[in-house]
Order: structure tokens, then C-alpha cells, then sequence
């Protein structure tokens, strides 16, 4: 175990703080809200060019040798800034997908593609009916045509691919689709936090590629989402660190009854529980990193305790950061608010508390089992 | 003690549910089904008809245009409006300003501004909030200085509700700059239509309009729009801050969440089942129901309760501590019933409401789930506005408990 | 409407005020639990002598013409003073079940016998998996025999007769039995709150005689223990408002940090939120009492309601008042952990808060139902 | 970065396992799954156990009879005691008075007081609160004036844990009355076999006995027994509070009780199945789960952090917060779980721990189950003591937080 950024995640480290300080003001940031898409060109190939589209790749796998830690680091750098491009469903979720499926010419050249920039692609799983819960499809495969429905998927609509999973009798398998084929219908809406996602509607779509066959599907996508799952909790925890100081710099200098807001106690001990949430979620999600090379049922039990303790810490700290702040927190023009709005967001997304406890609930396992010979990691 | 509601006072409940049903227009109705704030228009219509019935304002006294119910009463009609969800009308002219004109306004104030609030045609907003002085009113800046008959208004108000609407605004202003810091403010009436008034929007994290701020570059306004003495602006804040006990609680709006909670997870599939059904969230309905139970008998008890009964002033402090948590909790609980979608911007299909024209939404059908993201982002400031939690629970502290 | 005493119901609670500052200080109490029963026969008596017994009882069925809130009245002050006898038990739960039966010669004479204090009549109704349910009964009625375990009865320990409900393929049925008959072993235990209760095993025991024949028990149940609920949300009322006092007399003259503790604001505030939560457990305690002249549905969603607020502020208050104490608090010398102890019995009697959400969850009531014309009120 | 424990310290944790499992009288096993204080006896035994093995005290430098284990192996170590249920050590003078001897005594001290420790033949006492001091030790007035070669102790302490069993007591005296508050205070080690010692218990609200007053009357007191400097004792005892940081959390207590939790759970019937599979109570243990890992991945952090990390220093401050919290609700979930016996008291069936010896018992039969409802009740001091949660609040709130 080791705690520490080694010096080159120190410099990825270094390197994300300096795009977004230059590139993610808050004035720049809502100039690209203005523009209504939520990716900025120039951002995403600076991604690229910056190596972070597959920083958390391994090289044999077509990317930069880095893992979940990196992957890690840019989600909380990105957090703390409030990125607005889909980095996460793509550079985590649909590479990690790809990842995790056996080596192919189709699969390197996508993920070689998405690692270069050259193309965006976002994996179109989850449904309204399940809740963020990964294993409930109702979307059907079958005589090579897809039907159904997904949900909100993130940047779907700057998509040139999708990796689509739908059911067969053998079970659930992956599809590579392109979303401007026939038989699609999509919806395009803006998330409260300025993230732009697709509902997607499936009437006999012709698919492009079988990437997992029926029954092959499952893993796969578990481990795509399990890097999703890290990835927002990283995220969270950058917003939450962000809106703590951003709160604590505010409440020290302004004024009410003739002292600074820091003064009441009761304040002091809001702002060290909010501290003790975001602690508490950063311990977590080390230990979601840790559980990414366990097997199946000890992983999803790390995943699913870490996504439950950062949904509610989110809500918590963001809400708090609002109400230290009072009216100035509800405004549109004040930072703090879209802290909210984006930790209200990561709160619900890929499921909220309730779901993860009741995924923990359906396992019941020991804190002291012994991690077994890793039968079957949920990462390559 | 008697804690059955006599059977008089069902059947006044009838005959208000009865009126509604008859006389709320079908557009307005289902309007009122969305989360967003009431339109101007929507108010103004349903004011008229109301005024037609002699409903517009039943908390003022019978001979300014209310009633003579009692305040059990008062409270059904309120919650018969929330329960049709008929728009939400304009509070500050009818709960704030309309009390303090009928006890301290002179018969000429009365005579020219109550009918036209009576009959929705003046839309007023409350001037108190400035920038800085948050919850310590006391501290205020905006001054007000005498120059012959008429008083010169410079300064800035913020947090306006609802001022993009407003025609008039009661506003707490220095008049005495030399007086100790409560003692030098007055309450005057301002024109909005007066020359040098700005207004700007502030648009909220529901990326809705309903706060404002308002400049003041010597404004002009007759000395006869001050209301009652000057200098006794504070007092008559104080009295129209205390006089609706039970309002804050909004506990009608409350019940009424709930039941759209329970409407939209009814509706809501989770996996092969609906949300309703799903333990965990029916669990957390269920406690949010019996918390708004319990609010909804504390405003009971305050209806019941004598002006200066400390039981009663205990249990009104309350209201608006727990009646702000529990409205952004059902907020936030019919937002999760949403699932995905409760995460994204819903857009007024009417075309209000919107900050970024970028025509996005998920597009969902079911009026009761349009603006439901909206207002549980909107709902955040519950517990901020009007005295936040923690200013309410040292009142608690200090004037129930003697800490 | 009408929530003020009347002029007999203050001098009831005054009544009860003077026998608790009297017979029920602290020292007092203390040895009474010494004693080793819970139970002082002169405190019987007293009860009997001052009409307590008969209190919340119609005129008719052999009381003294008060209702619910003659009771609540006394168990308000009983839990103020943390009275130990098995008051509730039996003058609420057991008359009240009787109470519920049609007229007969023997209902009237044990009501009679209780009311005069002469006899000790206990319902043992509730079973160790029923967790609080009401309506889950698995001991079984056959052949005039019964045959089942009966958990927590408090006051069992002091019956002369115990009101038991048992199934039969026709429904629940409530039988007299005397708890020295054959076929019954009984183990007498104490409750963390120093109250005496058993838990019975009934092995084709006889009965004396049928109160309530198959299918007519479950109304007749139900009746008592809505009274019980109440009762209890009443003691809880009492025993939160008397520790909270306590607590604000504490901290107002405990010195720590050169100041005294009332001085920090976080105490002040959390003292603010016990003092709401006490209200919010009296308001929804006045709505319980008013459903019990409604109909089942809605007198089952009002007690559930009334139990989950009660469940939850009473351990809240009660952990806090014990909190803010500090160390003091936790000594067996020291009166405030006796009322936390009391709180978490009463947190869970009848059950706890989560079994009352289920109930309610069960219902689907919205606010503005209809008040019907009262098809099945809970009482006669 | 890299989170998997190594395997060479998995294969630790799996000898430290065996050791205890071969090692740890049956006896003693199936008492420790009763809630209750460990036994004087039990401890005796299993520190003799442990110490011809030399892992009585392993957190001590090796010279002194302690083991050169890295942070995590002591915490695997403590870890897999935990989850054997072995006996609660004489954590006083292991924990506390240990490291302070090993730094700050003389080496006749040390050869005097620590191999009694590691043999378990001699049982230490902490004498730091006061009546009156609480959380404000500075103000402590225990005094200890030099006669010659004795000191002469007066005074009183109070809630000292184990003092019934103490044979010996390390406390916080006044050597010197005109110094500023926390300048004048030594740290003495008295005989509690002294004449002018007296003791009582107090018994808390779980009926049972660990808490003592300690009345010191005219006590003598070799002046060879005071540890240190004189005038120091402040800084040994800030010493040995943030000596052990992660001990507070208490986490391997609280993860054998969710574990406890489950396994009443399992067996507790609820209706016509069992309490596990009732979702409501799933998610209450599920969520209580889910931050217990927090917790433990929070020690985590602090074992690796070096001691001087501003950011380890952070993540230490929350660990007694957050770790009492879930302490208490660990039991009170225990508690719940055996639904209408959680609410009544069970003696020890070996006879210790009662205040009122009636003999009454529901008559638990489950080892997990004995002593469930004292443990609940006993819990409640979890946020008081070592601290309250308001100090620590404000503790991060000043020291981490800046404000």
C-alpha cells in the first residue's frame, strides 16, 4: 500500500490543475454552457493531445500504461472544475468497455481512435426502468436489430458510435451501432448540470458490430461500469473539496451581526462534518480502486458501499455549501450553486444510495473474508 | 380538548372544494399541475374570479373585502387552493402588505390600494432584503430623504421576489440617519413604474427567474405612499413578519408534494415492478408523509392557540424550520422518483421560465412531473429565505428554552 | 376544535402531578426498583382510589366517563416521572380490549375488578416475530387448548388473568386465561427501563373462557392497542419534555471552558431540534387521539404515522439529553439516563419506527381523503 | 499510488489468525461473544498467552519487549483480535502509559513498570478527568505537594474505566499551584494500594460497572514515581492522545459488530422469515456497512501517512467523530435486531456485571446475543468520552479548516 502520487501522477496532477485553471474559469465555463453542447473541440483535443483519453489505459490495451489512480486523478481535477465534455463516458466508461473485451482489430482500432480524439464513442446501457441498476435490461437483440430503449446517456449526442448492450435468450451482449442509422430516435436534454445526454429509442436498428456476443455481455459491461463508478466518485470528491474551501473562504469574510459567518460554532461544526463527507468518500473511493482487481462479488460490494457513501456525501456537502453561503448560493452568476448542481447530478447518476445499499444488502458479507486467489477480477 | 374537526367546518371544506372544481379554467388548472412559479396572467384571472366570490383576500378584515372566518378556516381555504393546485397568488400583497395597510395605512392608503390587490390588477413586491445585510435587517442602507412633500429613494434591494411582475413595492427605508439602527426606518409604498428604478434579474440554480435586484437613483416618491409614522418601518416589519403564524410552514404545498410523490413513483418502473413498491423509497414516503402529519398538526395547534399563549409561540416557531426542510425533501424525493430524468432540465413547455433557449428537454408528458428538477433545485433556498434554519433555531433557543 | 383542558381534565393532571412529586421522586423511585417488581401495591391502590384506572373508560362499559385524553393526561405525567407500574398495560391496553368486546356479565366484571384496582389483567398479544406487527399471531387456538409463545407482556409478571389471542382457521380469537394454569411457562425479566414484563409458552393450555370468538378478535385487538399506541406516545411526550427541562437546567448552570455550556451555540441548537421534536410527537400525538373516532384505514395510518415520529424523536431527544449531560449522564445515579432508558423502550414498544413506515407505505393515503361516515371506527 | 495490501502482510494476517485460533481458550472464546467488559481473569490469562509469544505489546519499540511491525501490522494484529472476540486488553497501560514510559521514563521505571504489563500481572488505571474538568482537563485540581521524598496527593478523579481491577494508577497531578493552568500538572504513577485510596463505583446505565471515582486522601506517593519532568505531564499526556491515531476509530470492534449484526439478522424471525431479508433493516446494516469500510479505509490513510502530513493529521481528526458514531449505532442496530428481548436487560450469565441481582433474564441462549442491550446502552458514552463529538467538530473545524 502507498498512499502517495508518485511523480509522474504528480505531474498529471499539475498538468490537469493548469488546463483547467487556464481553460475552466468560471466566466469560460459558462461561456461553453452558452454555447449549448457542452464540448468544447478545442478541450477535447487538448485531452488527447494531453495523453488523458487514455491515461488510465493499459499500453497493451492501446493506452498510456496508467490505470484507475490516473483515471482518478483527471476525474478529480475535473470535479473540482466542473468539466462539462463527457471525459467520464468515454474515457473511462466506453474505453474501459472496450478494454475488457477480448483483443480485436474492431476493438483496437476504437479504442485507438478514441484515445487520438478522432472519435467519440459513449456506451448506451442503462434504462429509465432500472434505476442505475447494471444488471436490468429490457432491450432486445435479436435477427441482428436491436429494440428498445436507454436512458441518459452522457454525451450521446456528440456520439459517432455507440456500444449498445442488449438481451438475447443467451443473455446480454454488446453492439457497436451507429446512432444515425435507421430505427433510432433520439432525445437530446440538458442534465442540471450543464451535461448534455441522449435518451436513445430502438425500433428494429441495424447494428454495425458484434463486440460481446449474448451472454459475453455482462462482464464486460460491469467492467466498463465499475470504472464509471470510480471515476464519479473521484469526481465528487474534487467537487466536494472545491465547494469546502470555496464555502470556508466565503463564510471568513463575509460579515452578519457584526463578525464573519466563521465565528458561529454551529457553522464551524456544518463545515467539519462537510469535511468529515468528503474525507470519508476519498478513504471509500481508494478502496473502490483496490476492489477493481477483486473478484466479482467482493468488487461489486467495494463498488457499491463507495457509491453509497459518495451519493449521500454528495447531497450533503453541496447542499450545506448553498445554505453557508444563503441567498448568494442560489444564484445562476455564483460558482457554488453549479457545485450543486453538479453533485446533485453525480448523487443520482449510475444509480443513487438506495440502489447501492441494496445491492450491498443482497450480499451480506464479512469484512473479514479472506480475498480469495482472484478467481474472477472484474478487470483485466 | 377536542381534537375532531366539527362537522360545520367539513362542509365549508366541501363547498371551497366545490367552488374550485367549478370555477379554476381547465389552462390554468393544469398549469398549476407544473412545478414552475405561477404566471402573472394565470394569477390575475384567478384573482378576478375569486374577488367575484369575495375570496380574494379572507385573512383581511370583512370590511377592507375578507372574511370574518375563523382561522381553522382561513387554513382549509388556503389548502383546497393547494390541493387544486390553483396558482400560488401574491403573497406579498395579500399576506404582508395588505395586513399592515388595514391596521396602519391611513383611509386614503386603504381606499387606493387594497381593491386593486383584491382584484390581482397591482402585483406588489416586498422590499426588505439588501445586499449584505442578509438576515440582520437591521443593518439596511437604503435611504429615503425628505425634500418637501416627496422622499428621494437611492439605494439597492435584493432577493425580490417575483419584481419582473411587480407594479408597486413596500419597502423598508432610512429616513433618519442619525437614529439608532431600527429606529431610523420607514415603510414606504414605491411606484415601480417611478424614473430611476432598475431592476435586474437574478436567475436561479433551477435556471428560473423569480428573484430580483432592485436599484433606487433618486427616486422620487410622495411623502403621503409612507405608511404610518416614520420610523416605525421595524415594527410594522415585525408585526407582518409574525402575523401569519402558520403561513411559513407551507405545509399545504407540502401535502400536496407528497401526493405527487406518491402520483409519479405509482407511475415510476423500477425493474419489472413500480417505484412505489420498491421498500426503500416507499419507507422514505412514508416518513416524509408522517413528518408533513405532524407539521400539519402544529398548525393546528398555532390556528387553536392565543396570540400570546408561549405554548402556542412555541409551536409556531417550528413551522418554518421544519415546514423549509420538509418542502425540499419532497422536492427532492419526487426529483428521485424521476430517475434519470429528474436530473435534467425540464423546460416550461409554455416557454417561461428558461435561461438557455436551447429547446433540450427529455420530454416528459405527465403534467405533474414537468418542472420537478426545477423545483427541487428552486427548494434549496427554503431553508435559507425568510430567517434561515440556523437563525430560527437560536430564536428557538433563546425564546422558548431561556439559552 | 378545541386543545385546551378542560377544567376536570387540568385537575386530572394536577392530580397526577401531585401523587408523581409526591410517591414518585427520584429516590423514591429508586427503591422501588430495589424492590424488585416494578410494582407498589399502595401505588395500585392510589391509581385505583383516584379513578386513574377507569379514567380513559365510557360511563358505559364501566368507567368514568373519560376517553383518549383522560389517558394521555396520565401517562403524560406517569412518563414525566418515569411511574414503573404496568399502568398502560392494563388500564389502557387490557380495559380498553375489553372495552371493545360486546356487554356481557364477565366483561363488565373484569373491567370492574380492574377499574377498582382489585385485579391485574394483561394482554398477551404480541409474539418475538411479529417485531411489533399487530396482526401477525402465530399461537394457535384448538380444541379449547392453546398452543404458542406470547413475548414481552409487561405487567405479565403481576396478572391474575392474562387476555391471550390465538388463531384458529376462522380467525384471531381472544381468550381468558389464568397464568397459573397448566400448560404455561412463563420467564419474567426486566426491561432496560426497570419495567417488569414476561414472555409466556403456552403448551395446550387451558382457557377459562372465550372473550372473542374466531374472526371477531382482530377489531377487538386492534382497539386495545390503539389505545396503547397513544398512551405510550403520550408517556413519550412526557418523558421527552421532563428530560429536555433537565437538560436545559443542566447546561444553563454547568461550567466548562470558563463558561457555562449554554453558551455554545451548537448545544443551543441542538436542544432547539429536541424541543421540536417533542412538539412535532404532541401535535401528531393530538391527531392520533382524533383518529380513533375514524375509520380503520385511517386510524391505522394516523397511529403508524403518530409511532414512526415518536419512535424516532424519542431516541433522538434521548440520546441528546444524555449527550449534553455528558459523562454525568451515563451513571445509573443520575436521573437523566433513566429517562433515556425509557425512551428507548418506548422507541421500540409496539414497534419501532421502521415497522410504522411499512404500515404506512401500506396504505397510500393521500392528505385529502375524505373523511367518510366513519364505516368502522376503531372504538365504540 | 497503490491500495492492495501486500501479500506478504495478507500472509501475516492469515499467521496472526491461526495463532489466535490455535491459541485462545475455548473459555475465553465464547465469552468474548458476550457484550460485556472482558473479565480480569480472561485478560490475565491471555496476556500470559500472548506474551510467550511476544505479542503482548507490539506497538512498543522492540527493546522494551514490543515487535519492529510496520502501522499495518499492528492494525492487522489488533484487527484479527477483534474478530476473534479475544479479551479487551488493559488498554490503559498499553496504549497510554506504555509509549509515554518508553519515552519519558527512566530506565528504572522502565525495567520496574513494563515487564508486569506485558506479563498482565499488573492492571493500569488512567487518572486523568476530574469532577468538573470534563472536557476542559487544563482546569484539573488533583494536587501532589513534595514532603521530603514523597509526594502528598489530594483530590479526586473521576470516570476511570477498570478501576475496580487497577492496581496501579497513572495520573495528572498538580505539582505546582502558582504556574500558568497546564504548566504546573506531572504525571505520577500511584500504587492504588496506597493508604488514603479510596474508590467508588459507578455504576452506568447499562447496570454495569466500569466507571470509578478515585478519592485521594493525603496519599504518599514516592517522589522516584513521578514520570518525567515535573511541570510536563501536559505534554506527555497530549503525547500519548495522538500517539496511537487511529485507535479511536475503533473500527475492528465496530466491524465485528455489523458482522454480529448480520448473524442476528439471520436468525431473528420476522413474521414468516427472517429479519435479514427485511429490505428496511438490510439497508439500515448495509448503510452502517458502507461507512464502516469508509472508516476502515480512513485508518488506512493514517497508517500510511507520515506523521507530520497535514492531510493524514486531517483524516486522524475524524476518525474518534465518526468512529464513535458508528460504534453506538453498530449496538443499537445489534439491539433492534433482537426486536422485544433488545429492549430488556441481560445479566451475564457468568455473574459479573450486575447492579440489581434479581436473577431475572429472557434467557438468551445465543453467545452473540448475551449482552446485546447493555452494549446499546453503554454505547451511548461513545460520543462523550476521549472527547465529546462537539470538541472534535471543533477541532477540525479549527485546526484543518482554519476557521
Amino acid at each position: 500500500m502507498d498512499f502517495n502520487l508518485t511523480s509522474e501522477q504528480e505531474a498529471l496532477a499539475d498538468s490537469v490543475a493548469r488546463f483547467t485553471a487556464r481553460d475552466y474559469t468560471f466566466e469560460a465555463r459558462n461561456r461553453l454552457i452558452g454555447e449549448g453542447t457542452g464540448l468544447d473541440k478545442r478541450h477535447w483535443q487538448a485531452f488527447a493531445d494531453l495523453g488523458w483519453l487514455g491515461a488510465g489505459l493499459a499500453e497493451d490495451a492501446g493506452g498510456y500504461g496508467g490505470g484507475p489512480v490516473e483515471n482518478m486523478i483527471i476525474m478529480e481535477g475535473f470535479g473540482r472544475a466542473l468539466v462539462l465534455e463527457p471525459f467520464l463516458p468515454v474515457a473511462l466508461v466506453a474505453v474501459q468497455t472496450l478494454a475488457a473485451l477480448p483483443p480485436s482489430t474492431l476493438r483496437d482500432m476504437l479504442i485507438a481512435e478514441i484515445v487520438a480524439g478522432d472519435a467519440i464513442v459513449a456506451v448506451a446501457h442503462g434504462e429509465i426502468a432500472a434505476r442505475g441498476a447494471p444488471d436490468y435490461v429490457e432491450t432486445v437483440y435479436e435477427g441482428s436489430r436491436i429494440t428498445g430503449a436507454k436512458s441518459m446517456v452522457i454525451g450521446g449526442h456528440a456520439a459517432s458510435r455507440l456500444i449498445v448492450s442488449a438481451r438475447s435468450p443467451e443473455g446480454l451482449g454488446l453492439y457497436l451501432v451507429d446512432p444515425a442509422a435507421s430505427g433510432i430516435s433520439t432525445r437530446h436534454y440538458r442534465l442540471l448540470d450543464n451535461q448534455h445526454a441522449v435518451d436513445l429509442a430502438f425500433e428494429n436498428a441495424p447494428v454495425l458490430e458484434t463486440l460481446a456476443r449474448p451472454g459475453e455481455g455482462e462482464a464486460v459491461i460491469a467492467a466498463g461500469l465499475a470504472h464509471g463508478l470510480v471515476g464519479v466518485s473521484a469526481e465528487a470528491v474534487g467537487a466536494m473539496d472545491a465547494a469546502i474551501r470555496m464555502t470556508r473562504d466565503y463564510i471568513t469574510t463575509r460579515r452578519q451581526f457584526g463578525t464573519t459567518l466563521s465565528t458561529f460554532q454551529t457553522l464551524q461544526h456544518r463545515m467539519a462534518d462537510m469535511l468529515v463527507e468528503m474525507e470519508l468518500s476519498r478513504s471509500i473511493l481508494y478502496q473502490g480502486i483496490a476492489s477493481l482487481g477483486q473478484s466479482g462479488v467482493q468488487c461489486t460490494r467495494a463498488l457499491a458501499a463507495m457509491k453509497a457513501i459518495v451519493s449521500s456525501a454528495a447531497l450533503f456537502v453541496g447542499r450545506n455549501a448553498v445554505q453557508l453561503h444563503g441567498g448568494i448560493g442560489m444564484t445562476e452568476e455564483y460558482a457554488i450553486g453549479h457545485y450543486y448542481r453538479r453533485l446533485f447530478v453525480i448523487s443520482g447518476q449510475f444509480g443513487g444510495e438506495s440502489l447501492h445499499l441494496k445491492t450491498m444488502a443482497g450480499l451480506s458479507q464479512s469484512f473479514w473474508t479472506e480475498p480469495t486467489s482472484r478467481p474472477s477480477p472484474i478487470m483485466a | 380538548m377536542d381534537f375532531e374537526i366539527a362537522p360545520e367546518d367539513q362542509a365549508f371544506r366541501a363547498e371551497v372544494r366545490a367552488f374550485i372544481a367549478a370555477q379554476l379554467p381547465p389552462d390554468i388548472a393544469r398549469r398549476g399541475q407544473h412545478d414552475y412559479h405561477s404566471a402573472r396572467d394565470d394569477v390575475r384571472r384567478w384573482m378576478r374570479i375569486l374577488n367575484t366570490k369575495g375570496w380574494s383576500a379572507p385573512h383581511w378584515p370583512a370590511r377592507f373585502g375578507g372574511t370574518d372566518w375563523s382561522p381553522l378556516r382561513k387554513y382549509i381555504f388556503q389548502d383546497e387552493l393547494r390541493r387544486a393546485r390553483a396558482p400560488v397568488l401574491d403573497r406579498c400583497a395579500l399576506d404582508l402588505l395588505g395586513p399592515v395597510l388595514c391596521t396602519f395605512g391611513s383611509p386614503e392608503q386603504q381606499a387606493r390600494f387594497l381593491p386593486p390587490i383584491l382584484n390581482g390588477d397591482a402585483w406588489w413586491n416586498q422590499g426588505f432584503s439588501e445586499p449584505g445585510s442578509g438576515s440582520d435587517l437591521a443593518s439596511l442602507r437604503t435611504r429615503a430623504d425628505l425634500e418637501g412633500d416627496h422622499y428621494i429613494v437611492n439605494g439597492q434591494k435584493i432577493w425580490t421576489s417575483e419584481a419582473h411582475y411587480g407594479d408597486w413595492i413596500f419597502a423598508l427605508v432610512r429616513t433618519d440617519q442619525t437614529a439608532k439602527p431600527q429606529a431610523g426606518i420607514s415603510f414606504l409604498l414605491i411606484d415601480m413604474k417611478s424614473p430611476g428604478i432598475v431592476r435586474r434579474p437574478i436567475w436561479s440554480i433551477d435556471e428560473g427567474l423569480s428573484l430580483n435586484e432592485i436599484f433606487f437613483d433618486n427616486v422620487r416618491v410622495p411623502a403621503e405612499n409612507l405608511v404610518g409614522e416614520p420610523g416605525q418601518g421595524w415594527s410594522y416589519a415585525k408585526f407582518l413578519l409574525t402575523h401569519e403564524r402558520t403561513t411559513s410552514a407551507v405545509v399545504s404545498h407540502t401535502k400536496r408534494d407528497v401526493d405527487q410523490v406518491r402520483h409519479l413513483a405509482a407511475a415510476a418502473r423500477s425493474g419489472s415492478g413500480v417505484l412505489l413498491d420498491d421498500p426503500a423509497f416507499a419507507a422514505k414516503l412514508a416518513r416524509l408523509e408522517a413528518e408533513v402529519i405532524a407539521l400539519e398538526w402544529s398548525v393546528m395547534r398555532v390556528l387553536h392557540a392565543a396570540e400570546n399563549d408561549a405554548a402556542g409561540n412555541a409551536v409556531a416557531s417550528l413551522l418554518k424550520l421544519r415546514g423549509s426542510e420538509l418542502s425540499e425533501r419532497a422536492a427532492l424525493l419526487a426529483a428521485e422518483a424521476l430517475g434519470d430524468h429528474g436530473l435534467a432540465v425540464m423546460p416550461d413547455p409554455e416557454g417561461n421560465h428558461i435561461l438557455h433557449h436551447d429547446g433540450l428537454s427529455p420530454g416528459l408528458t405527465d403534467d405533474e412531473a414537468i418542472g420537478v428538477s426545477a423545483k427541487a433545485m428552486f427548494r434549496r433556498a427554503t431553508t435559507i429565505y425568510g430567517g434561515a434554519s440556523e437563525i430560527q433555531r437560536t430564536l428557538i433557543a433563546k425564546s422558548i428554552l431561556g439559552l
